[in-house]
């Protein structure tokens, strides 16, 4: 057991691009194509870090920082998540903020450092990002409330290894209305179909990729590493939640948080293939709608 | 005790002197270098007084009616001597440079006068412990504020928000007194130790000092003057004004909750639904705003809600009796003061300096002055990261510890605690949103990007202007990082305001301190973490091929700068979403035909409460007053028929 | 010593009507205006002995009065000295209507000076209700020539509404006075004398619904002269139209005179056990003034009718302070003092304003503080103090009047008087601030460089004294109108 | 006795009621030259038993002052500022009797609540004082001319002398004489400001003096 933690920390920095070729590999098998490569997030991540960079003159070091912020910040959060049962390697209460806040770290500085190019398009994608990022924060916090107030702790770790099949058994409508909140997070934040299409290459329809269109090289490199430890990181939220397997051996709950995952990556690479973008003014409405389930379930809670 | 009173004399001193003395340069001298020996005599003995928490006061008989020079200096008070001093001393070395612009065309003695007046007061606002005293020194600050705001009077604008400012504290300033003279009943003194609830219910006491202290602090409905006068005034006095004078309003309103006794429960919720108010209302019309200075005065309104969002889920806590939800409001809020003062003085200061050397406030008409202005900009973004509570930064400490006390009333059993608890983290998390929108965009547009128009010119300021908004820029950092110290040291503090046994603050914060501790850990680990990233950045690309090019113009041939997108584009989502509250007005003239004319597009958005509440009530008042002109119409007959009416009607009312 | 007072002024206007030299009579009227001063002085020292068995005293009420006064008057006359040097004599335009007007000769200027200053110093030592009547009535006729300093058509026209109305009101008294008389007459015994001290000793003996009569006659005969509304139509006119430092002692003294008469009757209705019905009428009259000054100090044109209406808020406010009664009484006595003062202090500096602009109109004039520095500063001090912001002495009296009645329980009373004070603020901020700042409205030709010493120094020293007073009350003040209150019940 | 008393007081009303009807300046002064005669009667009559030489000094001067100096003075003012000798009234002579005769009405229900504490030598001191100061007023008001404004104040002054003189006996000579001298210098005064409001103005219409006012400025 005493490799338990080594594999804790690593076992994310480790799988997290995995959970992109599985959303890829999905929506490829849907299609009817066969697909890329199982690891063909990690050639792009070590091709892109091979590379030089090209650099725009209209901008400054906080272009160079943008990246660079964003996957120290999203490094730092993987530490928080609990995984599997298991207390995450760093547990405090209140740590659900921090995490919260760190990830706000990391699109802050994404935010400003497509602004820094100054094209058009990428304020554009600036400002989109910031509108439903705002919205979707409110359904994070409330939903983590929620499952904070069921478990009465306040510490991830605590929150989620009170999560059981007991308490589903006591709360499921609570619990099934906070999955429900944290699974349009989920997509939101990761800029997935029905919020952003990621595939898409119309800058105009773009929401995060285009902000970080000028990027190259070891940059780009950082932020799709980045974007896979996000994918993770909300992923393990929400299937910690959702796959309340809590037998107390570790590798069991591993095994069954892992499974998780992976269905978790198919799910989004079902909804990414069988559903279209929404339009840009109802996303919006979805997002405000998780704000109201969480709300919703904290109300069942509190009665 | 002593030695602050040394400070305000000095302080007042140095001010006079700089009246009195011709030669600009020298007034210029005396008025800065009085306003900073002052204020570091004070902040020494401020210092003093938090650290070993040693109650001092000093009681003189006074020759007024009800009225006793009676100050001391307690935690709380120590710790709004801290701010006040400091701020006021970065200010006014700040000041001493920027007023240099004016020296050809302005008599600096006034400016300095009432800088120094204003510290002052400010320093007696919060060691007062008299009613008439603290009224005096209430009055004083307002007034002394106010010509400070009226610095450029040449123009009509400034006039206007100097004239809504005196206005707005004035009618404050009337609850004050009902509340001070109803307060003093109790037991027939106006020393604060007497006041209480005797002869009027708690709750009407109560109410009168929201009004009154929320005028200055500037809670939603009573906000209005604060984003018209914080731009008027020239940027380092706006600094102090947001980073303390609002604060003062906050200190009293914390007062009176010692003085008024157990709260009831609506108290908190009351509290709790004004900084919602304050918060979201204040960060949306931020992020409306074109001017920068505007802007960070919204901003302001903001964070004021924020406070009072843990001031109120504190006093929630209180009420119920769950002692860990009011301390951690209280630290919180208290926090959250301390932090503001700090990162909002360092914007307005950089703000200023911007505006000085482009000359003009308008978000939209600058761009790319990060290149022309590194050491402003880069504290810009620091101060930004620090206002939008991002984590490694001080913003971020208070904001944890509010969500640190909604978490726990969100657990505790039962609803009472837990809803208003709700409202607090719900809100919080939208304002934080919103505020990252804000400064994302404020920072974006000003500094990032290809220059619009306006900066060419631009240039750094003098080392005497950067230099206090470096140390800003630290202190920012240090507070982050030493979070566990503070809270240890503002312990006595919370205990002052929330009329707990310091032991039992100090027990109920240690696992706060705890988690402090995990979170600067943390911090520190983001740090380690960004170093070696940068490291590793630089060793992949050194010797590879890094060249400099275009942005990628999407197709586009030749993307002017003026084809960027602009602050108000930058916002339109967000501002379309809340377009009910917002209410913006825009001009917009399309293109039309084949070969059409300049199109354009114009928004503005004036603040709701002046325009749907404050305007139509002031109308109507005049109107109604101008009707009844005609009773001096100027015939003699008349006049004297009135008196024989009035004598008539007098004659039957009391003997008929 | 009475004597004394009242011959310096006398003599000297007689001797004045006389003097040809123009220098030789002002330095005769400040000499003589400071001996005044002096003999007032001295009498804080030595009590005076009472004249005419007890027609002439001077208590307690009559003392605060009578120094308010001579502490008007000095700094009227140093101004005056330098006002009468700038006035160009001989006939010149007049700047409003145009048409060619010329001064009153100087020498009954002065004299008028002297006898009013006589006159009023009467009304603060006669106890004798007619004597009282007398002076007061004599104080319209010393005033009336000095408002028609400058011959033209407004002043001419201010001078006969000033006459008519106070000669109305004046009557109005006296027939209050025999009422008095009816009710001080019992039965077969002889008649209580008319004089305050007998009243009050035999006050059981009065007949009570005469008493009552006689006293709303009174206090409608001398509110007329003291201006409040809606008797008070004279006042803005006679302010406005009179050389501004008559306007300031109009408003700093002879108001105040008015409202001693007014006091005097209230001191015999309380001796009788009527306070209340006294007050119940000072309260009405007094909100009713301070609501009425709102009126016309809201969007007011005219700098000058702005103080004057002014004027009447702030009696209106002694008088809800003395109707309030308690604490109040003390507070509105404190405030007669400020209020004169800052009042007076206001109006010599219009006079400035009004001397370099050439117009009444708040409109045209712009930027005061640039073109008259020590002006400007003293014009928004005074502003500043007059709508009782501390540090300055009004902010005292008017907080203890609030404090007197809330601490009666007077809630709407305090409600009233606390909004109608801010409504007055706002207007009279929105008019002073936009003539003190902002860039110089077109100054005339003539604009002095540097202002004239004679006409900044007086009311810088009022304006310091009023600043002392915001911040520390001398015992001996205090002390004294403790006393005058407690005359008051 | 209390007809030596009444007859005057009662021609002292009806002086007033006459003074409202009538529309000619030069007969006014004549009638209230007559009723200060008529005050000098009084003065007399109040006193007749004890034969004093205050009495009849107050009413020697009352004659001269009110019988002969004000109008003479009024008159020559009269006939300076030469001016329409009309009245010029803003309430019509009809109504301004009928008024007249409220006002008696009103006097007289007045001096009904205020029971005198000791009993005056007629009951109809009291409300003909009360209506001839009522009636002075009233002119006041009603009519245009300041020069009426004039003798319509001396006709208050009247009616409140007629109160005094019925009922106040404690009151000093001097005081006494003060006030007639105080009423005298009021209507020279007065006089001079009309003389001068006629030079600058050329009328003596106090309608239209109104430079000064709040209205519409």
């Amino acid at each position: 057991m005493t490799l338990a933690p080594i594999v804790q920390v690593g076992l994310p920095l480790l799988l997290a691009p995995m959970l992109l070729s599985v959303i890829n590999r999905t929506k490829a098998v849907v299609a009817g194509r066969n697909g890329q490569p199982w690891l063909q997030p990690y050639l792009d991540v070590l091709k892109l870090l091979r590379k030089g960079a090209v650099y725009s003159g209209t901008t400054t070091w906080v272009f160079r920082a943008g990246p660079t912020v964003g996957v120290a910040a999203l490094l730092v959060s993987t530490a928080l998540v609990p995984f599997g049962g298991r207390p995450a390697s760093v547990a405090f209460s209140g740590d659900v903020i921090v995490l919260a806040y760190l990830l706000g770290l990391a699109r802050f500085f994404t935010v400003i450092a497509a602004l820094d190019t100054g094209s058009s398009f990428a304020g554009m994608g600036a400002s989109r990002e910031v509108t439903f990022s705002t919205l979707a924060e409110p359904a994070l916090f409330l939903a983590l409330a929620a499952i904070a107030r069921q478990t009465s702790s306040l510490s991830l770790s605590a929150m989620y290894g009170g999560v059981g099949v007991g308490t589903w058994a006591v709360a499921a409508p609570a619990l099934a209305l906070v999955t429900g909140a944290l699974l349009v997070v989920f997509l939101a934040e990761n800029a997935r179909i029905p919020v952003d299409d990621p595939t898409t290459h119309l800058e105009l329809t773009m929401i995060h990729e285009v902000m970080v269109l000028d990027h190259g090289g070891p940059d780009l490199a950082f932020i799709v590493y980045g974007s896979a430890l996000k994918l993770w990181v909300l992923g393990a939220l929400l299937v910690g939640l959702a796959i309340p397997a809590r037998t107390g051996n570790a590798w069991l709950d591993g095994a069954a948080a892992l499974a998780g995952m992976a269905g978790l990556a198919m799910a989004t690479g079902l909804i990414e293939s069988s559903m279209a973008r929404w339009r840009l003014v109802r996303v919006p409405q979805l997002l405000v709608s998780a704000c109201v389930l969480a709300a919703l379930a904290l109300l069942l809670m509190l009665r | 005790m002593t030695l602050v009173l040394v400070a305000t004399a000095l302080l007042v001193a140095s001010g006079l002197g700089a009246v009195v003395i011709q030669s600009p340069r020298w007034c210029n001298a005396v008025g800065a270098g009085g306003a900073v020996g002052g204020c570091l005599l004070g902040l020494f003995s401020a210092a003093h007084a938090l650290i070993d928490s040693a109650n001092e006061s000093l009681r003189v008989a006074w020759d007024v009616p009800g009225g006793a020079f009676y100050v001391e200096i307690d935690a709380l008070s120590a710790l709004f001597l801290l701010l006040i001093f400091g701020l006021s001393a970065l200010a006014a070395i700040y000041g001493s440079e920027y007023v240099r612009h004016y020296e050809h065309k302005k008599w600096l003695g006034p400016p300095w006068f009432f800088f120094n007046l204003l510290a002052a007061s400010m320093a007696m606002v919060v060691i007062a412990r008299n009613g008439l005293l603290f009224l005096m020194a209430w009055e004083v600050m307002a007034l002394a504020s106010f010509f400070l705001v009226m610095f450029d009077d040449e123009s009509e604008a400034v006039r206007a928000a100097g004239w809504t400012y005196l206005v707005a504290t004035h009618l404050g300033t009337v609850f004050l007194l009902v509340f001070f003279v109803l307060a003093g009943q109790a037991r027939g003194s106006l020393d604060f130790d007497r006041l209480g609830a005797g002869s009027a219910p708690a709750s009407v006491l109560f109410l009168l000092a929201v009004v009154g202290f929320g005028t200055k602090a500037g809670f939603m409905p009573f906000h209005v003057w604060l984003p018209e006068a914080h731009p008027a005034a020239p940027s380092y006095v706006s600094a102090l004004l947001s980073g303390v004078m609002l604060k003062t309003g906050v200190y009293g309103l914390l007062r009176t909750l010692t003085l008024l006794g157990p709260p009831p429960a609506w108290w908190g919720w009351l509290l709790c639904g004004i900084g919602l108010t304050s918060g979201i209302g204040g960060v949306l019309f931020a992020l409306a705003q074109h001017d920068v200075k505007r802007l960070l005065a919204y901003s302001s309104v903001e964070n004021i809600g924020i406070v009072t969002l843990g001031i109120g889920i504190g006093v929630v806590g209180l009420n119920a009796d769950v002692p860990a939800v009011a301390v951690l409001g209280f630290v919180g809020g208290l926090i959250h003061i301390v932090n503001h003062a700090v990162f909002k003085g360092l914007l307005f200061l950089a703000a200023g300096a911007v505006v000085q050397a482009t000359g003009t406030r308008e978000i939209d008409r600058l761009g790319g002055v990060m290149k022309l202005m590194p050491w402003t900009g880069s504290v810009f973004l620091v101060g930004v990261v620090a206002i939008c509570g991002l984590p490694p930064l001080n913003g971020f400490i208070g904001e944890l510890l509010i969500y640190l006390g909604a978490l726990r009333g969100v657990v505790t059993p039962g609803s009472v605690v837990a809803v208003p608890a709700l409202v607090v983290l719900g809100g919080l998390a939208l304002i934080g949103g919103l505020a990252t929108a804000a400064f994302a965009k404020v920072f974006g547009v000003v500094f990032l990007g290809a220059a619009r128009s306006e900066v060419a010119h631009a240039h750094e300021p003098g080392l005497t202007m950067r230099a206090p908004m470096i140390a800003l820029a630290v202190g920012c950092l240090l507070i982050g990082c030493l979070a566990p110290t503070l809270v240890r040291v503002l312990v006595p503090v919370v205990a002052g305001a929330t009329g707990l046994p310091i032991g039992r603050v100090a027990a109920n914060l240690s696992p706060a301190l705890s988690s402090l501790r995990a979170v600067v850990s943390c911090a520190l680990g983001l740090l380690v973490t960004v170093a070696l990233l940068v490291g590793l950045r630089q060793r992949l690309l050194a010797g590879r091929h890094v060249e400099r090019g275009p942005t990628w113009d999407c197709g586009y041939a030749q993307p002017s700068a003026r084809m960027q997108y602009t602050a108000s584009s930058f916002a339109q989502p967000l501002t379309e979403l809340f377009a009910a509250l917002l209410q913006t007005r825009r001009q917009i003239v399309t293109p039309a035909g084949l070969f059409p004319r300049a199109a354009s597009l114009q928004t503005s958005t004036p603040d709701i409460c002046t325009t749907r509440v404050y305007q139509p009530v002031f109308g109507a008042v005049g109107r109604g007053l101008f009707a009844l002109r005609w009773l001096q119409h100027g015939r003699v007959n008349l006049y004297v028929l009135y008196i024989a009416l009035a004598l008539l009607v007098l004659l039957m009312w009391k003997l008929g | 010593m009475l004597l004394a007072l009242l011959l310096i002024p006398t003599l000297a206007a007689i001797v004045a009507y006389g003097v040809t030299n123009d220098a030789v009579r002002r330095l005769m009227l400040v000499t003589a205006v400071a001996a005044h001063a002096s003999v007032v002085a001295a009498t804080w020292a030595t009590p005076p002995a009472s004249l005419f068995g007890g027609w002439l005293r001077l208590d307690a009420l009559g003392r605060l009065f009578l120094s308010i006064t001579a502490a008007l008057s000095l700094p009227a006359a140093v101004y005056s000295v330098g006002y009468l040097q700038r006035e160009s004599r001989g006939v010149r335009r007049d700047f409003e209507e145009g048409l060619w007007f010329a001064n009153a000769p100087e020498a009954t200027f002065t004299s008028c000076l002297l006898l009013f200053l006589a006159a009023m110093t009467l009304v603060t030592i006669s106890h004798r209700f007619g004597l009282l009547w007398v002076a007061i009535e004599s104080t319209t006729l010393a005033s009336a020539p000095l408002i028609y300093f400058h011959r033209h058509h407004r002043s001419l026209e201010a001078t006969w509404k000033y006459l008519l109305i106070c000669s109305v009101g004046i009557a109005l008294a006296l027939l209050g006075n025999f009422f008095l008389a009816v009710a001080a007459s019992n039965h077969g015994g002889a008649p209580i004398p008319l004089v305050v001290r007998d009243l009050t000793e035999r006050a059981a003996e009065l007949h009570l619904p005469w008493l009552r009569a006689a006293f709303i006659l009174l206090l409608v005969g001398y509110g007329t002269k003291m201006g409040l509304a809606p008797l008070h139509t004279w006042l803005p006119d006679a302010h406005s139209e009179a050389p501004s430092l008559v306007s300031a002692l109009l408003s700093g003294a002879l108001l105040n005179c008015a409202f001693l008469g007014v006091l005097r009757a209230q001191q015999v209705l309380v001796a009788a056990g009527q306070g209340a019905f006294g007050q119940d009428l000072l309260v009405s009259f007094g909100i009713l003034s301070m609501a009425v000054a709102a009126v016309f100090v809201v969007g007011q044109a005219d700098y000058k009718r702005m103080l004057a209406y002014s004027s009447v808020e702030h009696m209106g406010v002694l008088a809800v302070g003395v109707g309030v009664g308690g604490a109040a009484t003390f507070g509105a006595l404190l405030h007669a003092v400020n209020h004169s003062l800052t009042k007076a202090m206001l109006f010599l500096v219009a006079g400035n304003i009004l001397a370099t602009y050439r117009t009444k109109s708040a409109l045209e004039v712009r930027g005061v503080l640039r073109v008259l520095p020590a002006s400007g500063a003293l014009w928004v001090a005074g502003f500043l103090a007059i709508t009782g912001s501390p540090p300055f002495g009004p902010f005292l009296s008017e907080f203890t009047i609030l404090k007197g009645a809330l601490a009666q329980g007077r809630v709407v009373v305090a409600g009233l008087y606390l909004a109608l004070l801010a409504v007055v603020f706002v207007g009279m901020a929105t008019v002073v601030l936009r003539m003190a700042h902002g860039a110089p409205s077109a100054p005339t030709e003539d604009t002095p460089d540097r202002e004239p010493l004679l006409a900044i120094v007086p009311p810088a020293i009022i304006a310091v004294i009023v600043l002392v007073l915001g911040v520390y009350i001398p015992g001996l003040l205090r002390d004294a109108v403790a006393a005058a209150a407690g005359a008051l019940g | 006795m209390s007809t030596w008393v009444d007859t005057p007081l009662v021609l002292v009303a009806l002086t007033g009621l006459l003074l409202v009807a009538s529309s000619r300046l030069t007969r006014c002064i004549r009638i209230v030259a007559f009723q200060g005669a008529l005050l000098g009667v009084i003065t007399v009559a109040v006193h007749q038993h004890e034969f004093l030489a205050r009495p009849l000094m107050l009413a020697a001067a009352i004659v001269a002052l009110k019988g002969a100096v004000f109008p003479w003075l009024l008159s020559r003012v009269l006939r300076e500022a030469d001016v329409r000798r009309e009245v010029e009234p803003i309430v019509g002579y009809i109504s301004s009797l009928l008024l007249g005769t409220l006002m008696l009405a009103i006097s007289f229900r007045l001096s009904a609540q205020l029971p005198l504490p000791t009993p005056a030598v007629s009951s109809l001191v009291v409300p003909v004082a009360l209506f001839t100061t009522f009636i002075g007023l009233f002119l006041i008001v009603s009519r245009r001319t300041a020069l009426m404004q004039v003798l319509a104040y001396v006709v208050l002054e009247n009616g409140i002398y007629v109160f005094g003189v019925g009922l106040v006996q404690g009151t000093p000579i001097l005081v006494e004489l003060g006030v007639l001298l105080d009423v005298f210098v009021a209507v020279f005064v007065m006089g001079i400001a009309i003389f001068r409001i006629n030079r600058e103005f050329d009328h003596i219409d106090t309608e239209q003096l109104t430079l000064l006012t709040d209205w519409m400025s």
